[in-house]
């Protein structure tokens, strides 16, 4: 029960952890992959949730999809923009 | 002065919506829908509650859904024309990704099929099965595969809205027997909704793909020659 | 009767909007002919078989309410079905001539406006506040793709603002859907009601959904991305937007209220939207005022105008049931005579500017002695706009007025009289450029007669209404009176 | 403390964290990954407050089923008229550019 | 619906009518549009002839149609009506047959026509109203449909003025708009009628009722042009001639006067509002807008700008009836109302033909004019002695019946303000009349000639006619349905027995 526990309070601050990398970092790619890592752990928490259907979900459309489409994205931007996006902010 | 007004709403909201969630959670809810649910289970022509509730009891939910992804599909194909398909850029040399694309290709495929039949029984279903041969396509995008049916065309068009149109028929099937909209005959339920599935998943794959693949491909320099001057 | 109009009337766009996409832009105006001469037809049938017989509950699927999804039709709900048929219909009738069918883009044009009309209906219609949330980023995303049509770099960037406040505001619903949900197990919202008063909802529900929903009908000062959007797209995009869907987030924002705001509102919450609204109305007027393109002008007149609706919440808080009446009956007569006024405004002033060639205020010199047809729609829609009589918008602003009087809430009153003033300094500012004499030769182009007559037609009803505004206030009362067909 | 409250307590910190990110960032991919965040928080919600008990509740979880593919769509949708505007502008946010 | 309560709304619906069809006239249809024209206002006239003799006899024309929940529009003919809708269909005809000749060969004729029409249409409504409501309905309808014909020519002049107009006008809409609404909240539906409706009404309400009463009257006294709500009038002089002739004669300031006649009369009462003791500052502000308005004129070099301000002051005499307690002081304000109507639309057709046939503006220019032009100019004379309250011109009448009315009601203070304003009055129409009479013409530059005639047939007989009326309005005035006959018989009406 205990370690259980330990485990899902491990998994909701790697989920934070992560959200926060992908806002905060520096580089686009970076943040990209950091997004890609927080749709995997959400996917572990829906499993967590009992909820399997969400977690195949999470995985294929949330982190894979989405994903790749980010990434592919930010290889568009990347020449001319890596590490700006956050400086920009007012 | 933006960022601490910022920050500060975020805080505020943080705090109660976690003091409201943390009431929500010390008190039931007057209605539970699982009940519900499983009273209905046998009438759904599915048994997996999830894909029950999806298609059968708010199938209406859906069917807009879908509606939602065609519409980001169309206003995206609208938006065609300035990255050709065959544009240079978008082939990859990449010897590496064209092996592992040879392997997982076929088992994407495969888990895909897959996804969509457990749909009716266990997790599974048509999103998860259409993200994942939508996956599969974006990947043979990258890998430089042509994929001829994403050119401007019928066929994608076609592609794009088959299984929504499915979807609708289905539903005013139902209108025309003189029962409601979206209502399934009981004998026929598990079919049709097997039937939805297989349509939406091509769809859905269509759309993602679709979406990626006409996306501008990388600018070049000369694309925004003020860009400098900005910095 | 009523068992296949209901599915005719959530059908016959979707079914549209899956064959216009698969043709050419000149084959899907024909499509699209066709199928505004059902909606209207279906509409109508719809609202006259309420009127005559009360409303109903329709479980979609056959399975009804808290596990299954049930359509709410009442009389408001037909009422707007309805005002939706006529714009709606009047926005692709003049997109139809408008719109260039040589431009390859255009064809994507009738899908999505048939996307767009279904998810109003569903709006509408619903009972349900998941359905709701699904409806609601329909009719957002056909609308962006509709902005963001042909793809210019403008178009582009206003469809990106909108698109990112639109996703702000649902993600603002969702998360009050989401409170509901853990708190009362179901999400009909008549069943909802029906707890309401045993089980109080948490405060924060409203105020999530009102902050959602206020960014995407563009409450001051949430309205940073309407402007663009509205002024940028093409004008009977603009008239569509402008009308009915700014209006589909605040129908949800106003049933949620009349449901629930008894227990989970507070007075702060009521007094500070109205103030917001009032704020809106003036802004709104004053930036109105200040554009120099026509259409910036009309965009920002719905800033102002959209403020006006938020007075429906202080003057159904905590006051007597007649003056709560009251208000909502200005309010939906204000939102339907908006509706119609803005969209003629809209296509006659994408009239005016095809005709001068020139989308600048200044430009309009010697229109008025040219091109008198198109000024004079633009001016009967302004008439209603400004709340003077005999109008529609008049008879709103009476009922309003009548509403802050009984309530005591005499605040209003001056937001309304001063609004007033303020919308006719915007609009004679037009008026004043087209009285000016240019001289003896006609340098305009003349839209054709079937583009003219469209905006005619609106500003027409939205005076009109003024005269035959007890029959709607009537229907739009009608609850719904139970069972199935 | 509860596994679901504790995943509900992360859906609101993703919440506040999405939110704070969505209007701080001004980079027009970086605020599409705060409101997928916050939509993931919201979720969380969804579910989490639902099965208190931590028993399934089918509902909330086919809404977020539906939900996560209409953000999907949304995100995709955001993508293709960015990476446009990108090209036709140069630019990654909104603040400038032509038309403004 | 019988045609006897279709009356109201078939006169009504003459003139939109002919508004409708006018406006989709094409613009060389010069002949139909004239016919038009000329049998709306005929037929018009023919109407409420019938009814001014069905209401002397005693019938009731009204039609009602619910709007919304508890609000009514309710036209009716009662005497009060007719009289202001008699004024107004006689003088409609007589401006119609100017402005047609006036207009001769000018642009944008679809457009003024149709909006002069309306203008009218809005005129009647305002006469026929039933209740405040209505009022206020033709009241707005008729600030909108004036606009364009004050900024007709399409000058930045005129377009400011234009503005300046609307400034006025549309505030003051607003705030008769919230005291309409205002009393509505507390009383429901207030028909117009005789004696009004707050003989019995609870004690605590008197200062909210004060309150909304003078919210009422400065929603009307910027029509009326009442000082300090006057600055529009003088400004709107750059509209076309005609249109002067109607805004000031019938039309804008008439429909405030006669409004604050309503208020008074058949929403409070003569006798409530007397004793809530709002009529006495009213009385000293018209009293003192007409010695303003007199004082301003006298300064005035521009022919139509010292009429204006002779307009400002004059109208204040109806307020100034209005305010006297007792029939008398009704009945001279109720007759002023029609007097004045005649005679400045005499003085305005003038003015415009002396700016037509010989591009004359200002006062200084007029030398010797009536020698030039002696049938207008005899008109002119007419008017203006009739305005100063000669006998046995119908100004007169009125003077005479207003400081009777003071006098009879104690109130001594308008005798003095009588005197004045008539010396003021001879002050600043006495030299025009010299002018044109006795000093030697230096000759024109923009003149024109049309054949035998001084100046353009449709031009000269209009204020001819006019001219005919204000002397026979004055001999005449004990004659069964003259002015004052019918105005005794309002009068009679509106005291309790």
């Amino acid at each position: 029960m205990m370690t259980e526990l330990l485990l899902d309070l491990l998994l909701v601050v790697s989920l934070l952890l992560t959200a926060l990398c992908a806002l905060l970092a520096q580089d686009l790619f970076r943040a990209v992959v950091m997004f890609m890592a927080f749709g995997l752990l959400m996917a572990l928490a829906w499993v967590r949730l009992q909820a399997p259907d969400i977690a195949l979900a999470e995985a294929a459309l949330g982190a894979g999809l989405t994903g790749v489409l980010l990434l592919d994205a930010v290889s568009h931007f990347r020449q001319s923009d890596s590490g700006a996006g956050s400086g920009e902010s007012s | 002065m933006k960022l601490l007004l910022v920050l500060i709403a975020a805080v505020v909201l943080t705090v109660v919506l976690g003091q409201t969630a943390w009431q929500i959670l010390a008190q039931p809810t007057p209605v539970d829908l699982r009940e519900l649910v499983a009273e209905a289970m046998p009438d759904s022509g599915v048994a997996h509650p999830i894909t029950a509730v999806l298609l059968n009891f708010r199938s209406y939910d859906t069917l807009l859904e879908i509606g939602v992804l065609v519409v980001a599909g169309m206003a995206g194909l609208s938006m065609r024309a300035v990255a050709p398909l065959e544009a240079p850029a978008m082939r990859t040399s990449d010897t590496l990704l064209q092996a592992l694309l040879r392997w997982f290709v076929p088992f994407l495929l495969v888990l895909s099929a897959y996804l969509l039949w457990a749909g009716s029984d266990r997790s599974g279903g048509a999103f998860q099965a259409g993200a994942v041969l939508g996956a599969t396509g974006v990947l043979l995008r990258l890998g430089g595969v042509p994929l001829d049916f994403l050119r401007p065309g019928l066929m994608l068009r076609l592609g794009l809205v088959l299984g929504f149109a499915v979807f609708l028929l289905v539903a005013v099937m139902g209108a025309i027997r003189g029962d409601m909209f979206l209502a399934y005959p009981q004998e026929w339920a598990g079919l049709l909704i097997v039937v939805i599935e297989a349509a939406l998943t091509l769809s859905i794959a269509m759309v993602l793909v679709g979406l990626f693949a006409v996306a501008p491909a990388q600018a070049t320099e000369r694309d925004w020659p003020s860009r400098e001057g900005k910095r | 009767m009523l068992a296949l109009l209901i599915p005719g009337l959530l059908f016959t766009p979707l079914a549209l909007a899956v064959l216009c996409l698969l043709v050419n832009f000149r084959i899907g105006r024909l499509f699209s002919w066709v199928g505004i001469i059902v909606q209207v037809l279906v509409a109508l049938g719809l609202w006259a078989t309420v009127a005559d017989q009360g409303g109903l509950y329709y479980d979609l699927g056959g399975w009804a309410a808290p596990l299954g999804i049930e359509l709410r039709v009442d009389g408001l709900a037909v009422t707007f079905v309805l005002l939706t048929a006529v714009v709606a219909s009047a926005a692709a009738l003049h997109a139809g001539a408008y719109l260039d069918p040589r431009k390859g883009y255009q064809s994507y044009f009738w899908p999505l406006l048939w996307f767009l009309w279904a998810g109003l209906n569903g709006v509408w219609l619903a009972g349900d506040l998941f359905n709701l949330y699904v409806g609601l980023e329909l009719i957002s995303l056909a609308a962006v793709g509709l902005v963001a049509l042909g793809g210019e770099a403008p178009a582009l960037r206003a469809a990106l603002r909108y698109l990112y406040a639109a996703l702000l505001g649902s993600l603002g619903y969702l998360l009050a859907v989401a409170l509901v949900y853990g708190s009362y197990g179901t999400l009909s919202l008549s069943g909802i009601a029906e707890l309401a008063a045993d089980h109080p909802p948490a405060p924060l529900i409203l105020v999530l959904a009102a902050l959602g929903l206020a960014l995407k009908t563009a409450l001051f000062p949430l309205h940073f991305w309407l402007p663009a959007a509205h002024g940028i797209a093409k004008s009977p995009v603009s008239a569509l937007l402008s009308a009915l869907v700014v209006k589909a987030s605040f129908y949800i924002m106003a049933r949620l209220w009349l449901e629930m705001g008894e227990q989970a509102g507070s007075i702060w919450l009521a007094q500070g939207l109205g103030a917001l609204g009032a704020a809106g109305v003036v802004v709104g007027s004053w930036q109105a005022f200040r554009q120099s393109r026509l259409k910036m002008v009309v965009a920002y007149s719905s800033v102002a105008q959209i403020g006006y609706l938020f007075l429906l919440f202080p003057l159904s808080w905590g006051v007597a049931t007649t003056t709560a009446e009251l208000a909502q009956q200005g309010i939906t007569l204000h939102l339907i005579s908006h509706a119609l006024a803005k969209a003629a405004m809209f296509l006659a002033a994408g009239n005016l500017i095809l005709a001068v060639g020139n989308p600048q205020v200044s430009a309009l010199a010697g229109v008025s002695r040219f091109l008198p047809f198109s000024l004079f729609s633009f001016g009967l829609a302004a008439v209603s706009l400004m709340g003077l009589p005999p109008s529609g918008g008049f008879v709103a602003k009476w009922l309003l007025l009548q509403a802050s009087l009984a309530a005591g809430q005499w605040w209003w009153i001056g937001v309304l009289l001063l609004g007033s003033l303020l919308s006719a300094l915007y609009v004679f500012r037009i008026f004043r450029a087209s009285f000016l004499e240019t001289g003896s030769d006609d340098p305009f182009y003349h839209p054709p007669r079937s583009l003219e007559v469209i905006p005619m037609a609106l500003a027409v009803m939205a005076i009109g209404l003024g005269f035959v505004a007890n029959l709607p206030l009537t229907v739009m009362a009608l609850p719904v009176g139970g069972g199935v067909p | 403390m509860t596994p679901v409250q504790l995943y509900v307590l992360a859906g609101v910190l993703l919440c506040g964290l999405g939110f704070a990110g969505f209007l701080l960032t001004s980079h027009l991919l970086r605020k599409l990954m705060a409101f997928n965040i916050m939509g993931s928080g919201t979720f969380l919600l969804l579910v989490g407050l639902a099965q208190p008990n931590n028993t399934p509740d089918p509902v909330p979880q086919a809404l977020v089923l539906t939900g996560i593919v209409v953000a999907l769509a949304a995100t995709a949708l955001a993508l293709v008229l960015m990476r446009r505007w990108y090209h036709l502008s140069g630019r990654t946010d909104l603040q400038g550019g032509p038309g403004d | 619906m019988s045609f006897a309560s279709a009356l109201p709304l078939l006169t009504l619906m003459t003139s939109l009518v002919a508004a409708l069809v006018i406006f989709m006239l094409p613009e060389q249809r010069q002949g139909l549009r004239t016919l038009l024209n000329l049998t709306a206002a005929v037929v018009k006239l023919g109407l409420v002839a019938i009814m001014v003799a069905g209401v002397f006899r005693g019938e009731d024309y009204s039609i009602s149609y619910t709007l919304l929940p508890g609000v009514e529009f309710i036209l009716r003919a009662d005497a009060l009506s007719v009289m202001f809708a008699g004024l107004s269909a006689v003088l409609w005809l007589f401006t119609t047959i100017y402005a047609v000749g006036y207009l001769e060969g000018a642009p944008n004729r679809s457009r003024f026509f149709g909006f002069f029409s309306l203008c009218v249409a809005s005129t009647m409504g305002i006469a026929l109203a039933g209740n405040l409501f209505t009022f206020l309905l033709f009241y707005e309808m008729l600030t909108l449909s004036t606009y364009p014909l004050v900024v007709h020519r399409g000058t930045r002049k005129a377009v400011r003025a234009g503005n300046s107009y609307l400034a006025y006008t549309l505030t003051g809409g607003v705030v008769l708009l919230l005291g309409v609404a205002w009393l509505h909240t507390l009383f429901g539906d207030l028909p117009f009628a005789a004696t009004g409706h707050f003989q019995q009404v609870d004690p605590a309400l008197h200062g909210t009722l004060a309150l909304i009463f003078l919210i009422l009257i400065t929603g009307l006294a910027v029509k009326s042009a009442i000082f300090p709500l006057h600055g529009w009038l003088p400004t709107a002089m750059v509209a076309p001639a005609p249109v002067s002739a109607l805004l000031h004669a019938v039309a804008v300031v008439k429909a405030g006067a006669f409004g604050i006649v309503r208020v008074v009369y058949d929403i409070y009462g003569i006798e409530f509002a007397y004793a809530l003791g709002v009529l006495e500052p009213l009385g000293w502000l018209a009293a003192f807008t007409i010695l303003y308005g007199s004082v301003r004129a006298l300064s005035q070099t521009d022919l139509k700008r010292r009429l204006a301000f002779s307009t400002v002051s004059q109208v204040s005499y109806i307020v100034l009836g209005v305010t006297l307690f007792g029939p008398i002081g009704t009945i001279g304000g109720l007759v002023h109302l029609l007097h004045q109507g005649v005679m400045k639309i005499t003085l305005f057709f003038c003015a415009g033909n002396y700016a037509e046939t010989l591009g004359v503006h200002r006062i200084d220019e007029l030398d010797g004019a009536g020698r030039r032009m002696p049938l207008t100019s005899i008109a002119f004379t007419l008017g203006a002695f009739g305005m100063m309250g000669a006998p046995p011109l119908a100004g007169f009448v009125t003077k005479w019946m207003l400081g009777s009315g003071a006098l009879a009601s104690g109130m001594l203070w308008v005798i003095p303000v009588l005197v004045a304003s008539t010396l003021l009055n001879a002050a600043y129409f006495l030299p025009i009349l010299y002018r044109l009479w006795f000093a030697t013409p230096k000759g024109w530059s923009q003149e024109r000639r049309w054949g035998r005639l001084e100046t353009h047939s449709w031009l000269l007989w209009p204020p001819l006619l006019t001219a005919a009326l204000t002397v026979l309005l004055g001999i005449l005035a004990s004659a069964p349905f003259s002015p004052l006959s019918w105005a005794e018989l309002v009068a009679a009406r509106e005291y309790l027995p």
